[in-house]
């Protein structure tokens, strides 16, 4: 029987502009942590936002778990600016997981914005050197230097800024899978970036995994509100739900609308 | 301390205690058993069924607005029938009333749901006639009075089980719809579904909601829920299950001072997944300092 | 930065900015001359008024619900006639539009009212047929589409003034009750008033508010109201001044976009007495920064 | 033109149980403030509560402002569990105050629970040497010290507890005004203690002023929630707003309801 579990805040970082990073003390009740699982987050203080917010484990460590988490509404403004010896309310870890591909696959990971911030803590799980990463961001990077040190190389993109190169992500990925030829590619960013990466997948048949986003209410299945259209048998498609069968779909079966 | 006593009679559906989950809110039980004992609830409302499968509306459909949320859901369900195969022997398990939400387009559809179901083990109908995001139904069977009366009278025909009708806030006057379904037959109300309402996301300029409008609860709702619940109390005879924006045991008291014998959770699962048990322990608690022996005494308790 | 033009049209009353503030939130102005310029704010809906003075109902008045309040103040005022002496020379010192909200018993009342008011300075009458608070009449006449008709009719008959008809929440249908008004001629609507709710005080048993029921608004009710607005809109070609629950800037947008001509600000000024001109200049820098000259740009502009 | 003042909380601590002094940066802004008036409070963190929260004025320096709150539903516990550094939003001095009697007069004040905490600054702005001051608690007094300084004795009633007289404090009242003869008496406190002194005010001929509580939403005079019954030629009655003509009253011409 869990609920919620109040999670120290150890630190709180701004990283790059309206991003922080949240280091939350890591206790036994969340149990075992998939990467592309998510918490499902309510302030203490109730009444400052009503619906909790999903927000993806971005790294962990046996005593830690850390968020990444862009400040852009109400909710996750609230959140960002918590500081040290505050408490979040966490619900989770929800959701599936990325399947971890084997050691011996080549493997791309690419990220687009606050969506490579799951990517960090499953370039960690896969444990796997042949992994290469694809980190597209509007200006300034953040947790390159950490990719670094669980893929054999970085490649970062920016729509307007020094580092990297100049452009979207996207951009890279055909060089890529042209170059690497890769067995797997995990991708988390916006949607028109999992487009592209689904109909790649599809073009050069290589198996894709995609970290969706949708609006939640109760995270754990039963509302029904986080509907993903995923082919099907009878009528050609039918919903699942994004926090339950999701956020992570295979790219061979998530239908984007138009 | 005493334990107070907790059990309620809605007169033909008796129930160890006042707490029920509302339709739509808590899946078919399943999602929450990680997070409460199902067999401490007093009553389950399932999904909201339909006869055939439905896939919903597109999404988004979840806003949230001040102290509250709109849903656009749009009755997604696996229809009555899987209803019955694939959830009901898992509810069945448990020592909790299931009581069967039903959907209909057609006053025949209601009856058609009504007559499988009896056949079950549920314990209860709950007639849905305010889901206000079915286009083809829905909302005009609940605004009505004749219209209540005729789709209650007709479904109380294809069943024996208890009867509940859900009605919705979206109309004139609380009072003359609660009169026309207990007249028809309801041995019980619910109330209240939620309210029509909209956002807007003024950057994109578009509603938040794919479908538009969609249903307002949680506890902006709450005093309109309350209201009527009074209104209805002071006007039927029959047991009434109140809801609309029920956070914790307080505000599940004033369901209970207002008229309403047993309350529906909603929106607070999503909140809190134990919200069902923490808001059975609040009244609990409250009981016991006021020094209440059972629950009972507290219904409709309200003093002027 | 450019300014942008705040000026909107309603087809007959013209105002420098679509801000005006809503009738019983205000008082008569005075209250608030300390905090805001009363120049700077588009129509001033004055406390609602009655043919004799009122003194209201008994205290408390007021209950806080979850983002939203219940008032049931029973529309205490000086009478009509009090007004123009004592207070409609304050007002006309100011270049605002000076909107009298009237209530009557009866549709004698109404009528008796909007002719004395017709030959004064002020430059719109608001018809208050949804003020929950009167026993006596209010509700009956909001809350049904014939009774809105007779009583617009009537009323346009007694005087020549711009005539906004102010609509009740509590009805099945909005869209029915907009059109009904517009038939009978009125000029604008202005919507909406309270939702009836209730607040319990769980540790003396009793309602909160002395008269049990009263009117809920602010942010609770706000995805109500833009809902109504937006079906109202979409249904008459009068045009259509939209409150409920609007607290900044972004609120009003919505509003705006679902199709309200212009915005009434009422609780709000509660919590921030410079509401309405923090709320106008939150119109302005959305309208700066999305690239728009005027307000009435974004007039209706919802998409889907 | 003003709005609600942000002020900044120099010190926030328990002096009682439950109850909480805070003390505020005064700003210019506020301008004069009597004894008896009362700031509209809000918190930053909107969302937190809905309406404002009327509280007293209860000490004033040059610059600073101190109130005294009864930790006791929603608001006031946000407000009591603010700390040093943050910041209220205070709207006002608001209302009348207590119309300050001749330093020559002979002046009885008389406070219960929470009602104790206008009478201070009173008691100091009266800068009266015969001021005596009767203060009555549940359980444990506070500020009695304080008043000391500024009267020539100050009595205590608690209704369970160690200090001073056991019983109501209107029990004192009588004997009080026997033996004092008073030209004044100033109350705060509960309503049934408002009405005995209001009634043995008539009694013996003594003016009283009564500082009200009333449960309000504008605060300023608009919204007409905050009525009062005061005396009147037609009707017999009329309402006051309590916000406004308010909170102190004369006890000469509140109506107290049954
Ligand atoms: C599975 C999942 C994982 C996510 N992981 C991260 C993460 O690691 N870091 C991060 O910064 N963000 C993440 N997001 C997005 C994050 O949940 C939203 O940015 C956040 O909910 C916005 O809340 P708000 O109050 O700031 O915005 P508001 O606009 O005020 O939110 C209003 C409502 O819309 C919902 N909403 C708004 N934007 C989104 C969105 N993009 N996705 C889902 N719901 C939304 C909110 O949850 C809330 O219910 C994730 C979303 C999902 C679904
Ligand atoms: C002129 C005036 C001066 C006051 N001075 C002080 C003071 O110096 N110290 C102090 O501790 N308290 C004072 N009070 C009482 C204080 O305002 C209430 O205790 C407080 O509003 C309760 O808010 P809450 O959120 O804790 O309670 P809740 O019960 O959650 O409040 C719900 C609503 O009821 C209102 N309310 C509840 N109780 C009261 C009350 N007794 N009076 C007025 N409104 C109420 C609240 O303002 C709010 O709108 C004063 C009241 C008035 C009218
Ligand atoms: C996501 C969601 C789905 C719902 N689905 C149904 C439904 O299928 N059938 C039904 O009768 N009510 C449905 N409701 C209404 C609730 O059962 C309940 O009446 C309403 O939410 C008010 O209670 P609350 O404020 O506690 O949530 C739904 C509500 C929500 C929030
Ligand atoms: C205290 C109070 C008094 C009101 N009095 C009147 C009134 O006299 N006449 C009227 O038409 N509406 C009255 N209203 C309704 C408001 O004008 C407005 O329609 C409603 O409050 C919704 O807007 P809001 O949420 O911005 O407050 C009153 C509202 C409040 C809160
Ligand atoms: S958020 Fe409720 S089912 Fe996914
Ligand atoms: S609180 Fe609004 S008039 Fe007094």
């Amino acid at each position: 029987m869990t609920t919620g579990i109040l999670s120290k805040i150890i630190s709180n970082d701004l990283i790059s502009s309206d991003i922080y990073r949240i280091r939350l003390e890591r206790t036994p009740d969340m149990g075992n942590i998939e990467a592309g699982q998510f918490f499902h987050i309510k302030s203490q203080d109730s009444g400052a936002f009503f619906l909790r917010r999903p927000i993806s484990v971005c790294f962990t460590t046996d005593n830690e778990i850390h968020l990444v988490v862009r400040k852009s509404g109400k909710g996750t403004k609230v959140i960002c600016e918590k500081r040290a010896g505050d408490s979040l309310d966490l619900l989770g870890p929800l959701g599936n997981g990325f399947r971890l591909a084997d050691p011996d696959k080549k493997i791309l990971l690419i990220g687009g914005g606050i969506g490579t911030a799951p990517l960090l803590e499953l370039a960690r799980q896969l444990e796997n050197p042949h992994v290469k990463v694809l980190l597209g961001y509007r200006k300034d990077p953040y947790l390159v230097d950490e990719f670094q040190k669980y893929s054999k190389e970085v490649l970062v993109a920016v729509e307007e800024g020094e580092r990297g190169y100049s452009g979207y992500v996207t951009d890279l990925l055909k060089q890529e899978i042209d170059h690497e030829q890769p067995d797997c590619i995990y991708a988390c960013g916006p949607e028109v970036m999992l487009k592209k990466v689904q109909q790649l997948g599809l073009q050069y048949q290589i198996e894709t995994q995609l970290a969706l986003e949708e609006r939640m209410a109760c995270g754990v299945g039963a509302c029904l509100v986080c509907s993903c259209k995923v082919k099907a048998e009878e009528n050609g498609w039918h919903f699942v739900r994004t926090c339950k069968e999701g956020p992570v779909f295979s790219g061979s079966e998530v239908i984007f609308d138009e | 301390m005493n334990r107070v006593d907790m059990k309620v009679d809605l007169k033909g559906l008796e129930m160890k205690n006042p707490i029920t989950v509302a339709s739509g809110t808590f899946g078919f039980g399943r999602e929450y058993e990680a997070y409460v004992d199902l067999n401490e609830i007093g009553g389950i409302m399932v999904k909201g069924l339909t006869l055939e499968p439905r896939e919903g509306n597109p999404v988004p459909r979840v806003a949230e607005t001040p102290m509250g949320m709109l849903n656009s859901v749009g009755l997604q369900n696996p229809g009555v029938k899987a209803f019955i195969e694939q959830e009901l022997p898992y509810l069945s398990q448990f020592d909790t009333k299931v009581i069967a939400n039903i959907n209909g387009n057609t006053i025949e559809e209601y009856c058609r749901m009504a007559e499988i179901l009896s056949n079950t083990s549920i314990h209860a109908i709950e007639l849905n006639i305010s889901c206000p995001n079915v286009k083809e139904g829905g909302v005009a069977f609940g605004v009505k009075p004749e219209m209540v009366f005729e789709v209650t009278r007709r479904v109380r025909e294809y069943s024996d089980k208890y009867l509940i009708v859900k009605l919705s806030p979206n109309v004139r006057d609380i009072k003359e719809i609660a009169l026309s379904a207990e007249e028809a037959g309801a041995d019980c109300l619910s109330m209240i579904n939620t309210l029509m309402g909209m956002a807007i996301d003024i950057e994109t300029q578009r509603p938040v909601l794919a479908r538009g409008i969609g249903g307002l609860s949680g506890p902006a709702v709450k005093p309109v829920a309350v209201r009527m619940v009074y209104e209805a109390a002071r006007t039927v005879k029959i047991p009434i299950i109140g809801m609309g924006g029920i956070m914790e045991g307080a505000d599940a008291v004033e369901f209970l001072l207002a008229g309403a014998s047993a309350v529906s959770v909603g929106t607070a699962n999503f909140i809190n997944p134990r919200a069902s048990m923490d808001i059975k322990e609040g009244i609990e608690s409250y009981l016991q300092r006021k020094g209440y022996a059972s629950v009972k005494d507290i219904i409709g308790g309200l003093r002027f």
